[in-house]
């Protein structure tokens, strides 16, 4: 299991390389969120509360892995000042099949969206707004 | 003595993103009920507690989280990693 | 859309990177199905049928793309022998949102599974032996 | 005349990958039945059809595919690819 925050960028496909190097599992599902161009956005700002964020993830995956028996799990997200078009942060996991593997992914996501302490802001060229959180990604995680 | 932290658009308003207090409150909820009642932006901060969540020493909790022993409270919007 | 059938290897890494490069979607979700080793297995002989295969993946490709308004989409995947640990395919998609992406992504891996012209056989040492169809691949097409 | 393609163990029973046959079975079914009574290796490949697959022109087909005009037709296991 490896959990990393980080501000700086990250190379998703060395990472899902790195992260399939050996595995007996077969079956590789990865996520990458990367900063959409909503309008006029020219970038996007994400704080967190580092005390409590690696605490956080760690609770969730290993959650996921016990839950799907995945063989090795990874999330990487980072935090600051990130560009339009950059990668935001990534989940991958490997299991023995595929529906394990894509439900363990889906899990972190719809966890990490609304119970990681991450918060969005969008910088554009008319000022600064905080993104708000969906009801749908609340409600995404009535479904585990 | 309790460490407060504020985040995101809590931090903004308050204007700060952490402080000490010496606090009597029992329960979180006490501790807002306090906060608000000290300057307007804390009012307007914690005008509306659905609209906020809060950890209590790094995990999240309810508004009823009782406040002895602990050593950080933290009041934020509702998350949007991913 | 890129839909190839190969017999060489590929790194899905580069596949990843290249897939996502200048993407405007947020959400990017691939699958990688690898050789797992199950139990005395050397190797595994993937037979196909060239004059369809390519046709009935780029038909199952398009169903994907305009269902879940995908910006892009791409399957790749192998014939001929490989060895364990090996990349057998990979499936990506490229959508606005997460659930768009997740969701196409497994669509296009039920039909894979199911409806593409691929036979797999086991390589062991003691012998050869078809991969039989599973009732749970076929069950998963319902959900579609 | 129209193309038969085997893949898979049905091409291992029969023997071959390919053939052209001339026939003049109506259906899929009539052309099973027409090659289940040319040899024993047929009889063994085509004995349950329930575990066979057919493409007609390379589209999957159902066994009562009618085959006027038909150029080509496959015969197979579920697939297993992914």
């Amino acid at each position: 299991m490896t959990v990393r925050v980080q501000t700086a960028a990250f190379d998703m496909g060395a990472e899902l390389n790195a992260f399939s190097e050996g595995l007996e599992a077969g079956a590789v599902v990865s996520f990458t969120g990367l900063v959409r161009d909503a309008g006029r956005m020219v970038a996007m700002e994400i704080e967190h509360y580092p005390a409590m964020t690696e605490r956080a993830i760690t609770a969730i995956v290993q959650e996921a892995t016990a839950r799907w028996s995945l063989e090795r799990a990874l999330v990487i997200h980072r935090h600051g000042r990130l560009m339009v078009g950059e990668p935001i942060m990534m989940v991958a996991t490997a299991a023995r099949h595929r529906a394990g593997a894509f439900q363990a992914a889906e899990f972190l996501m719809d966890y990490l969206k609304s119970r990681a302490p991450f918060w969005k802001k969008e910088i554009g060229a008319e000022g600064e707004v905080w993104v708000e959180a969906k009801a749908s990604d609340e409600d995404a995680l009535t479904r585990w | 003595m309790i460490d407060i932290l504020y985040f995101a658009w809590v931090r903004e308003r308050i204007g700060l993103p952490r402080e000490r207090v010496q606090t009597d409150a029992a329960t979180v909820a006490d501790l807002v009920a306090e906060l608000r009642g000290r300057e307007e932006r804390y009012a307007l901060a914690f005008a509306d507690t659905s609209a906020l969540r809060v950890a209590v020493d790094q995990d999240l909790a309810d508004f009823d989280a009782p406040l002895a022993g602990v050593r950080e409270v933290a009041f934020f919007p509702p998350m949007t990693g991913g």
